[in-house]
């Protein structure tokens, strides 16, 4: 446990600037995911603050549904879990002002938090009462529990490595140079995990869940207004607080904020550029994907740290 | 004291003038017989009374003044009083029943019955073999003429064959006499064992072959019970019920006076393996047998097979009188109440008694005390007689023998069961029986005889039952005897007697949460007071809920305060059945308590064998366990986990499980999932902790069991969760989900680490709550709208809000979600897996936690989420007492989230006295921290509350001024009007894709092998019984063969010579040398003989 | 741009006299924009932006009616690629702001066409194609199709052709934004405040009315 | 070869001969008369088991049997033993009671099925 | 398939009892025979040891004994029990030379029966041997005078007092010599060989004797006049 070196006043303002950053960050990397896409197919592209701008259009709407208390409870679970995700996780490596409130729990507590917000988006929206947000989360549960196999693999052979399940020793034990990455000296460990965020990110292949057209985009289907807004918010600093997870699991962290939005932005990327490539699985494709060659790297890599 | 003759020559002379005393009437005689029997039962019973006080001792008759081995000479100890008390009482009870069932009424059968009372007592008391012959012949030819008091058709062909059989039966002891005479000279019991030896020859192997061959016809041995069996089909069971309690015993006493004769190890091995046989096979026949007396039938001869099987032992000292005494009286009273039972309701095959006595609550109660009386659970006399045998079986060479006892004894179970699950309350109106005193009496007595005897055990002071399991016990008993009361008042009273009980338990500091008793008893007050608070607002469906209720947590109260062996598995064995009474209370409930009770039987088993196997390391308390070492130690551990396992549904064993949540009585299946599932875990804990720790090595060369232990209940984890997801009916998706969590608990004691343990304690506490919380919720919406199936079901929401809130706090928790108190449970289990080094075990149970996920998604969904239906656009919340049930649960859950320490301190404290480690490194009410990791909990709900009130207060700020809340139609549904709720609530294959994903792993394999294994077993029975063909020559031919075949395989006697070389195959074994003979019941050694050889007078 | 963009009239004959400013306004109504153009200055400055926010992320209900729906498709290809516009599909009426009435209107589309629309939050816009929106073109006298499209539903942009090209489109669409970025596409606001008029009409081509009013 | 063994062998040969008539008839009238011929030879054999060829039957009628006539003991060797005797009697009369029983039970067979066949009455079975 | 093996189980068993034949043919006498041959007459004073056995020494076997006689009586009685509706027993009458031979043979037959058992401590025979003789001559009574009717009231009121008769005796020599069915110290012994010796012996078997006798004519009686199946005779 690393205790809060701030006392509590710069501690929030602290966590306030990163929480504000991330979002800023998850928004603009969203903008250029969309960017780097229409260059892979020969558009130009909306422009990189696009997500901005829907943004705000979505908090500008001048009327609202909603269709119950879930409705309302949703986005807060969706946004609340991935901001609470972010605070969780130490940002960068040593610096007690990107630290958050990671004191609070460890790698566990992380990866079960990642849970919170895909509670709370499901339940919401089910309350909807549209049968496609449901066909969607049935899709997304079925999903979620086959990538969490060789990601479990993976966290567990990580921590049985570094013998801890603390975040910092985690990233501490990688220190010293390239080489001490876990990317490097558990690299099946980390095909596990790094095939694994293919499905938690839900993109391309495994975005079956959203599936626009067939389920109109899946659980959000009756969302609009500002649940949109607090959604897309979530869903900006979600997948940044994932990566931010990655690096530092596996990519020795970071210690300067540079590092962290260069090596975030290159986790993201890996998902995206295969995304790009791949068509989309069926839903009991990409569950038996995640327990085919990833579980199978997973438990390789559990095994090699068993027996090494 | 009455001389013991009188028993043979009052009744024989009353007999005499019975006819002449008819001609005064009939009334007359009734009295005379009546007086009679009180006559002979009061004499055998102070004879008894006196005996067992010891304020007598046992005595020696002569008649005709001429000592043994002159004069026939009798005895009366201890064993024949209580025989013959019994008998008497039988006879009483008999005599009562048969009054109104005689076709027409003779006094000769009056006559009939006196001189079976007579010929029990001549049979019990003498000591003279040809005496016994000539007494022996009585009880037949009564037994041959009064087996025709009832409705003939069946009696006379049954009887015929019995008869025959029988004369062979009586030749081969003539002959065996013969011999016998011929070889020693004597005809007196212990002259004859004691001259036997010396003078040992050919004729006299071939005579104890005859002598055997005799015992086995008698006593209904494998296989030549054909006709016994054929009589219980065909005739008046009042008549068996006679016969049972008067002449079986008494051959049974005679085979144990000539026991002597048979000397050798080599006889004590045919005559164990006979008793064993007939005891196995006879119960396995009987699982195959739809015929309710037939069925009875073999019972008996395999009950009195274990009886016989036990007699040696008793000869070698292994089992005490008592326990075999105790094992008679028990098959006596039930049988014999059985028997009465199934001439009240004269249904022959099983599938006639739906519904039987179902408006006559008493008979119903005392029909079940019957049955579980006859499987031998406590507190019947059967279970203490069991015990005791078994724990001198298991501490000599006669240990392996538990085996196939305890074998026998499951098969018991699949039938008896299987006659009380066909016996429900059907759905059709049940009969109305209008049963006359004299038939309803004889079996209220002999289940009372048994109750007192069974209570009295039961007080026993080695038992260490506590003064508060008896409060509960007897408050359980009294709602029982008052279940005539309104429902209401009932449940008040029960949750008034709960809340006392709790209250007493509290304030003499039971509930001290750093003992592992104390950690369990306070799972169990909270069960009993959350979930008996909860059934005030629903209503039981069957009265006796609430007694047998008490009763459970009495028994629960047993089990976890105890430190005798044998209290814990009494109480484990009286928590089995009440638990499967209440089971049984369900719609369906009568087969899926089936299922519950084999398995559960099996799993009682399983714990016993555990418990012998300590036994025979000379264990004797919990707490004496720890001095078991090496392979007692492992062997008493593998059992007790494997029972573990089974009672707690892992995977493998599980199919009986899901069926039981789902229909046992709705607010009772939390109990059934919070409480009693953790039962065995503390079982495992108390018991096979001790035995494991203290440094012995539990290793199976380089298998450690607990490493399987730790995968079985991983597997579990994962294929019970990973069932839940598929099922429709919500208390069984429950259920596959307690049974995955309780895998979890298996896990962590498995782990066998501190840690591990702290991670199993924890979780058993917080399944309490969020198990309970969720089973509670369901109960109160399936109570609210009649229907389990999930896909009836949706958008509750508006209707029931509280319970939706309850549901979605028991779900976060379930799914180990922080920050409610779920993951504490998890995050200490992953920690311990990675410290003990079980790193694939670990990401499985990672992975199976997950899987979680879409199973809780359907249940939240399907029940609150999605359309309303238009049925249920009227419901109403779930009743108040519900309701501030689960206000209490979430109030612990929560207690538990912010402050995990408050519980896991103390746990701590209770696992360090196991393990001299203490769990975590920092340990405070909020903060926890580990070698691996740290947690905590306060920060992380602080952190989460601010976090969802910034965000919704950012939601309420940003959203216009104009929301609408739309209708529960109003969906995006291509422009559509959307169809009714019934059609779009997604509801129907849930999780398909899921479903083929994973299909390769949800082929039903392990229900595929118990329905084979089943299947292969009543097949083995179905091929096995067609040995009974119903041809009576046959059944001589059997007995021809028995004969030829000891003569020619076990003592091929080289029958001309007439060696007395003692020792070889064929001599004469001197038994087991014995210690001081307590009790002597033997036959007495020889007297100084007035004989040519002996001394003179 | 050979491509005319009309700017629509107000419907024939105008709202019948009597009828209610609101629609009913009960637990379901959509309405309650504020009725007059914003006076005070900051408010308006407020407005500016939001209707430039609004008009740089048109997100189109992804619904095609008609044959012009074929049309619909180039756009979101490399050539013509309206996502640089900020223009995307959505497939959910809720998180849409653009109903594209693509061609030719059979009644029975008529009836799925109004609910989307009064299932998108407001503002929302419609761009009706072709002449068949316009005047029925080539199916004009057809029995199950109706001619005039602003009898029924508000149109903000028409855009004619039969079928316009994607270029056209592209021109629709800018002149939605601009539209939408001065503050005159209020489509939507006509329909609330003449609700009853444009139901009459509705329900005087769809014999087989089922649908709720306005919301249910 | 003594005479004793021909009695012996006799009486084991009719419970031969009775078994056999047990086992291989059909007429339940004749399976109780061959238990009865059983029943015959096993007390012809009780017999022989008590006797000793050149000895008298055991009543004592003749002061010659006499070993000591003031103490009243008799010289035992003269005589076979009486204990079979005895136990014959009685095993004669409960044969006796057996069968009577066993005949009636026929009797009621017969007025039930009008037929003797032993397979007849094979319905309880299994 | 049953024939072959019961047949083959015969042979096997004749082989068995071929061997045994040897070991049960040796000569002389049991232990207890010895004895009883020994001191029977100075025990009992009755010339005939058998008697004095049955009767004395092993007198609860007799008791037994009886007792199974009763009983089969009372079984057969039992099972042969009149149904309701079966028809009643038609006696056909004899000729009148059958009547008067059995009318004059039946006194002596009663008589040598009598005989036999008040002898029987003495001579060869005894209560069952002159019971049954006595029930001979009641089968002849019944075989004969089918018209006439036995006293059933006779027999049962022997049948019930004899046994009785029996049991109290046992249960005197209980109360005078302390044990049941003593024979010493119960009546004076008496001289050997002499009518009026044996103390209870002759008593007993008296009382055998008429028991026996009326419980065998009892059994006919009910065997014979169990009514004829129909279809069937006797």
């Amino acid at each position: 446990m690393s205790p809060s070196e701030l006392s509590l006043l710069p501690k929030l303002f602290w966590v306030v600037v990163s929480v504000v950053g991330a979002i800023a960050y998850g928004l603009v990397i969203g903008g250029i995911i969309r960017k780097v896409m229409a260059r892979i197919q020969g558009r130009i592209g909306p422009p990189v603050y696009q997500p901005y701008l829907d943004l705000f259009k979505v908090i500008f709407q001048r009327t609202a549904t909603w269709h119950g208390y879930m409705f309302y409870l949703g986005p807060v679970f969706r946004a609340a879990g991935a901001i609470g995700l972010f605070l969780l996780i130490p940002v960068v490596f040593g610096d007690p002002r990107f630290d958050n409130f990671s004191f609070n729990g460890d790698l566990l507590m992380v990866m079960y938090f990642m849970f919170f917000g895909c509670l709370g988006m499901a339940l919401g929206a089910a309350e909807g009462g549209h049968p496609h947000s449901v066909v969607a989360i049935t899709r997304g549960l079925s999903q979620m529990t086959a990538y969490e196999l060789p990601f479990s693999l993976a966290v567990v052979a990580i921590a049985a490595q570094t013998g801890s399940f603390s975040v910092h020793q985690i990233v501490a034990a990688q220190q010293g140079g390239v080489g001490h990455w876990f990317l490097f000296t558990n690299p099946l460990a980390a095909v596990a995990a790094f095939l694994a965020f293919l499905g938690m990110n839900m993109y391309s292949p495994f975005d079956i869940v959203l599936a626009p057209q067939e389920i109109p985009i899946g659980p959000p289907t009756e969302y609009n207004s500002a649940f949109m807004s607090a959604m897309m918010s979530g869903r900006a600093i979600f997948g940044v607080a994932k990566c931010v997870l990655y690096m530092d699991l596996f990519l020795g962290g970071a210690t300067t904020i540079l590092a962290a939005i260069v090596k975030v932005f290159f986790i993201y990327f890996w998902s995206i550029f295969v995304g790009a490539v791949f068509p989309r699985f069926r839903t009991e494709q990409a569950v038996r994907f995640f327990l085919g060659w990833p579980t199978a790297a997973g438990v390789a890599a559990v095994l090699a740290v068993m027996l090494f | 004291m009455v001389d013991p003759i009188l028993l043979i020559a009052v009744p024989l002379g009353i007999a005499f003038l019975l006819p002449l005393v008819d001609r005064l009437g009939r009334a007359a005689s009734r009295w005379v017989h009546f007086l009679t029997l009180v006559f002979y039962t009061g004499a055998a019973a102070s004879w008894a009374l006196a005996l067992h006080k010891g304020t007598v001792a046992a005595k020696d008759i002569i008649t005709a003044s001429w000592p043994p081995p002159v004069g026939i000479n009798l005895h009366m100890g201890l064993a024949e009083a209580v025989i013959l008390s019994l008998a008497g009482i039988t006879g009483i009870c008999a005599a009562l029943y048969l009054v109104p069932r005689e076709e027409k009424p003779s006094i000769r059968s009056i006559v009939l019955q006196v001189l079976l009372l007579a010929g029990t007592a001549g049979l019990t008391l003498t000591r003279d073999i040809f005496n016994m012959f000539v007494f022996l012949e009585i009880t037949s030819i009564s037994t041959f003429a009064i087996v025709l008091l009832g409705k003939e058709k069946k009696a006379l062909e049954a009887g015929f064959k019995y008869m025959i059989l029988g004369g062979i039966a009586s030749v081969l002891l003539l002959l065996g006499i013969a011999f016998l005479y011929k070889t020693t000279g004597t005809l007196n019991m212990a002259d004859m064992a004691a001259k036997l030896p010396a003078l040992f020859t050919g004729g006299a192997a071939a005579a104890l072959v005859f002598l055997f061959v005799c015992m086995v016809i008698e006593l209904k041995g494998f296989p030549l019970n054909g006709p016994a069996i054929d009589l219980y089909e065909g005739v008046e069971p009042g008549v068996m019920a006679l016969i049972v309690g008067t002449t079986l015993n008494a051959v049974l006493f005679a085979f144990w006076k000539i026991l002597p004769l048979f000397g050798g190890a080599a006889w004590e091995g045919v005559i164990m393996t006979s008793g064993m046989a007939t005891f196995v096979l006879g119960n396995l026949f009987a699982t195959r047998q739809k015929k309710v007396r037939r069925m009875l039938g073999y019972s008996s001869s395999a009950q009195v097979g274990l009886l016989v099987f036990m007699l040696p032992l008793l000869r070698n000292h292994v089992v005490t009188l008592a326990a075999l005494g105790l094992l008679l009286l028990n098959h006596t009273l039930a049988k014999a109440s059985l028997l009465w039972f199934t001439g009240i309701h004269e249904e022959e095959e099983i599938g006639g008694w739906r519904g039987a006595f179902a408006n006559n609550p008493l008979l119903r109660i005392l029909f079940g005390a019957s049955v579980l009386a006859i499987a031998g659970l406590p507190p019947f006399p059967g279970f203490w007689g069991k015990w005791y045998a078994l724990a001198g079986m298991a501490r000599s060479p006669y240990a392996w023998w538990i085996l196939p006892l305890l074998l026998g004894s499951l098969l018991e179970f699949v039938y008896y069961f299987r006659w009380l699950k066909e016996s429900a309350r059907g759905v059709e109106p049940a009969r109305s029986e209008v049963v006359p005193f004299s038939l309803s009496a004889p079996p209220a007595i002999f289940t009372a005889i048994g109750l007192v005897l069974g209570i009295r055990a039961l007080y026993g002071p080695a038992l260490g039952v506590s003064s508060q399991a008896w409060l509960w016990m007897w408050a359980g008993g009294i709602l029982l005897a008052a279940a005539f009361l309104p429902e209401r008042v009932q449940a008040g009273l029960s949750f008034l007697a709960v809340l006392l009980g709790s209250i007493l338990l509290y304030s003499s500091g039971a509930l001290a949460l750093h003992t592992l008793s104390g950690f369990f008893t306070s799972l169990v007050v909270i069960g009993a007071l959350v979930f008996s608070l909860a059934r005030l607002g629903i209503p039981a469906l069957h009265r006796n809920y609430h007694g047998l209720f008490l009763l459970l947590a009495g028994s629960l109260l047993i089990v976890l305060k105890t430190d005798s062996l044998l209290g814990f598995f009494a109480g484990w064995e009286l928590m089995t059945w009440t638990s499967y009474f209440l089971v049984r209370q369900g719609k369906k409930g009568p087969a899926a308590s089936y299922l519950y009770i084999l398995f559960s039987g099996a799993a009682g088993f399983l714990v016993l064998g555990g418990l012998m196997t300590a036994v025979a390391g000379g264990a004797v308390t919990i707490s004496g366990l720890g001095a078991l070492r090496g392979n007692t130690a492992l062997w008493a551990w593998i059992l007790l986990a494997a029972g573990l396992a089974v009672k707690v549904g892992s995977w493998g064993a599980h199919i009986w499980a899901p069926e039981s949540y789902s229909e046992a009585p709705d607010v009772f299946t939390p109990f059934l999932s919070g409480v009693i599932s953790k039962i065995p875990v503390f079982a495992f804990l108390a018991v096979a902790a001790k035995i494991a720790l203290p440094g012995v090595t539990t290793t199976l060369g380089t298998l450690d069991p607990a490493w399987v232990l730790g995968w079985i209940g991983g597997l579990t984890a994962f294929g019970m969760t990973l069932l839940a997801v598929f099922q429709d009916d919500m208390k069984k998706l429950l259920a596959y989900s307690s049974l995955g969590q309780v895998g979890y608990i298996v896990l962590g004691f498995a782990m066998m680490s501190s840690l591990g343990w702290t991670a199993a304690l924890y979780h058993s506490l917080n399944h309490l709550l969020f198990k309970g919380l969720l089973f509670v919720t369901i109960a109160g919406v399936i109570y609210r709208t009649g229907t389990r199936s999930l896909s009836d079901l949706g958008g509750l929401i508006t209707r029931m809000p509280f319970s939706f809130f309850a549901v979605l706090i028991g779900i976060i928790t379930l799914s180990g979600v922080p920050p409610l108190s779920g993951f504490a449970g998890k995050w200490l289990l992953y920690q311990a897996g990675i410290q003990k080094g079980w790193y694939l075990l670990t990401a499985l149970a990672m992975f199976a936690s997950i899987l979680a996920f879409p199973y809780l998604f359907k249940l939240i969904h399907s029940i609150f989420l999605g359309q309303l239906k238009r049925e249920h656009r009227e419901i109403r919340e779930a009743p108040k007492a519900v309701v501030l049930s689960q206000w209490i649960l979430i109030a612990g859950i929560m207690l538990l989230s912010v402050a995990p320490g408050t519980v896991l301190v103390p746990i701590q404290e209770a696992v360090k006295a196991f393990f001299g480690k203490a769990a975590f490194t920092t340990a405070t009410a909020t903060e926890l921290a580990t070698d691996l990791g740290y947690f905590h909990a306060m920060g992380v709900m602080s952190m989460v509350v601010v976090l969802a009130v910034i965000v919704l207060a950012g939601i309420l700020f940003f959203l216009p001024k104009h929301t609408t809340k739309v209708k529960q139609l109003d969906i995006v549904y291509s422009g559509e009007v959307p169809p009714p709720p019934e059609e779009i609530q997604y509801a129907q294959n849930f999780f398909r894709p899921f479903e083929r994903a994973y299909s390769p792993v949800l082929l039903p394999r392990v229900k595929a092998f118990w329905k084979s294994f089943s299947e292969s077993v009543l097949s083995l029975a179905e091929a096995g019984r067609r040995l009974y063909t119903g041809d009576g020559q046959t059944y001589i031919l059997y007995a021809l063969g028995v004969v030829l075949f000891l003569v020619l395989f076990i003592f091929p006697a080289p029958a001309s010579s007439s060696s007395k070389a003692p020792g070889g195959k064929t001599g004469y074994i001197v038994p087991v040398p014995r210690k001081a003979r307590p009790a002597e019941v033997g036959v007495q050694a020889p007297r100084p003989g007035i004989l040519p050889g002996g001394k003179a007078k | 741009m050979d491509d005319k963009i009309v700017k629509p009239e107000p419907p024939l004959g105008g709202p019948p006299q009597g009828s209610r400013p609101h629609a009913p306004v009960g637990d379901g109504c959509f309405l309650g924009e504020e009725m007059k153009p914003q006076a005070p200055s900051y408010k308006e400055a407020l407005a500016r932006i939001k209707n430039w926010f609004r008009a740089n992320s048109l997100w189109v209900m992804a619904y095609g009616t008609g044959c012009g729906a074929i049309e619909l498709r180039p756009l979101a290809t490399a050539r013509f690629d309206m996502e640089r516009l900020g223009i995307a599909m959505r497939p959910t009426p809720r998180q849409s702001n653009v109903l594209i009435v693509s061609g030719y209107l059979a009644v029975k589309s008529l009836k799925r066409v109004i609910r989307s629309y009064e299932q998108m939050p407001s503002p929302k816009w419609i761009v009706a194609l072709g002449s068949c929106t316009i005047n029925g073109g080539m199916y004009w006298d057809s029995y199950n199709t109706i001619n005039r499209l602003d009898l029924y539903l508000p149109v903000d942009v028409y855009i004619n052709g039969c079928m316009p090209r994607p270029e056209a489109l592209v021109a629709g669409f800018q002149e939605l934004m601009r539209r939408i970025k001065k503050g005159e596409a209020d489509g939507w606001r006509h329909y609330m405040e003449n609700l009853d008029w444009y139901k009459e009409n509705q329900k005087k081509i769809i014999t087989d009315w089922d649908l709720p009013e306005y919301n249910w | 070869m003594d005479i004793t063994m021909v009695y012996i062998g006799t009486a084991l040969a009719l419970v031969l001969v009775g078994l056999g008539g047990v086992l291989l008839k059909r007429n339940i009238l004749k399976m109780v008369l061959a238990l009865d011929i059983v029943e015959t030879g096993v007390n012809l054999l009780l017999i022989g088991i008590g006797y000793t060829p050149g000895r008298e039957a055991p009543i004592v009628d003749k002061t010659s049997f006499f070993a000591d006539r003031a103490k009243e003991t008799v010289n035992a060797a003269n005589l076979v033993d009486p204990v079979p005797q005895a136990l014959v009697l009685t095993a004669i009369v409960i044969g006796l009671g057996t069968t009577a029983l066993m005949l009636s039970y026929v009797i009621r067979l017969y007025a039930q099925k009008k037929t003797l066949d032993i397979r007849e009455f094979g319905r309880l079975k299994w | 398939m049953k024939q072959v093996l019961a047949i083959l189980a015969l042979l096997v068993l004749a082989f068995l009892f071929a061997g045994l034949v040897p070991m049960a043919s040796k000569p002389g006498n049991g232990a207890v025979g010895d004895y009883y041959a020994t001191h029977g007459i100075a025990d009992n004073r009755g010339s005939n040891l058998v008697t004095s056995i049955v009767v004395n020494y092993r007198g609860l076997d007799t008791l037994g004994e009886v007792t199974v006689l009763f009983l089969s009586v009372m079984g057969v009685g039992f099972i042969l029990r009149r149904r309701e509706g079966t028809p009643k027993y038609s006696p056909v009458p004899a000729s009148p030379i059958l009547n008067t031979g059995a009318n004059l043979l039946f006194g002596s037959i009663l008589l040598l029966g009598a005989y036999i058992f008040v002898h029987g401590h003495l001579t060869p025979g005894g209560g069952f041997q002159g019971g049954s003789v006595i029930a001979s001559g009641v089968l002849l009574l019944i075989l004969a005078r089918r018209d006439r009717e036995l006293s059933h009231d006779l027999l049962a009121w022997l049948e019930s007092l004899s046994g009785f008769g029996y049991a109290l005796v046992g249960l005197v020599g209980l109360v005078v010599a302390g044990s049941f069915l003593a024979n010493k110290g119960v009546l004076p012994l008496g001289t050997w060989n002499r009518l009026f010796s044996a103390g209870v012996i002759p008593i007993i078997y008296i009382l055998i004797g008429l028991k026996v006798g009326a419980e065998l004519s009892t059994l006919l009686d009910i065997m014979i006049r169990e009514p004829a199946p129909e279809g069937g005779g006797h």
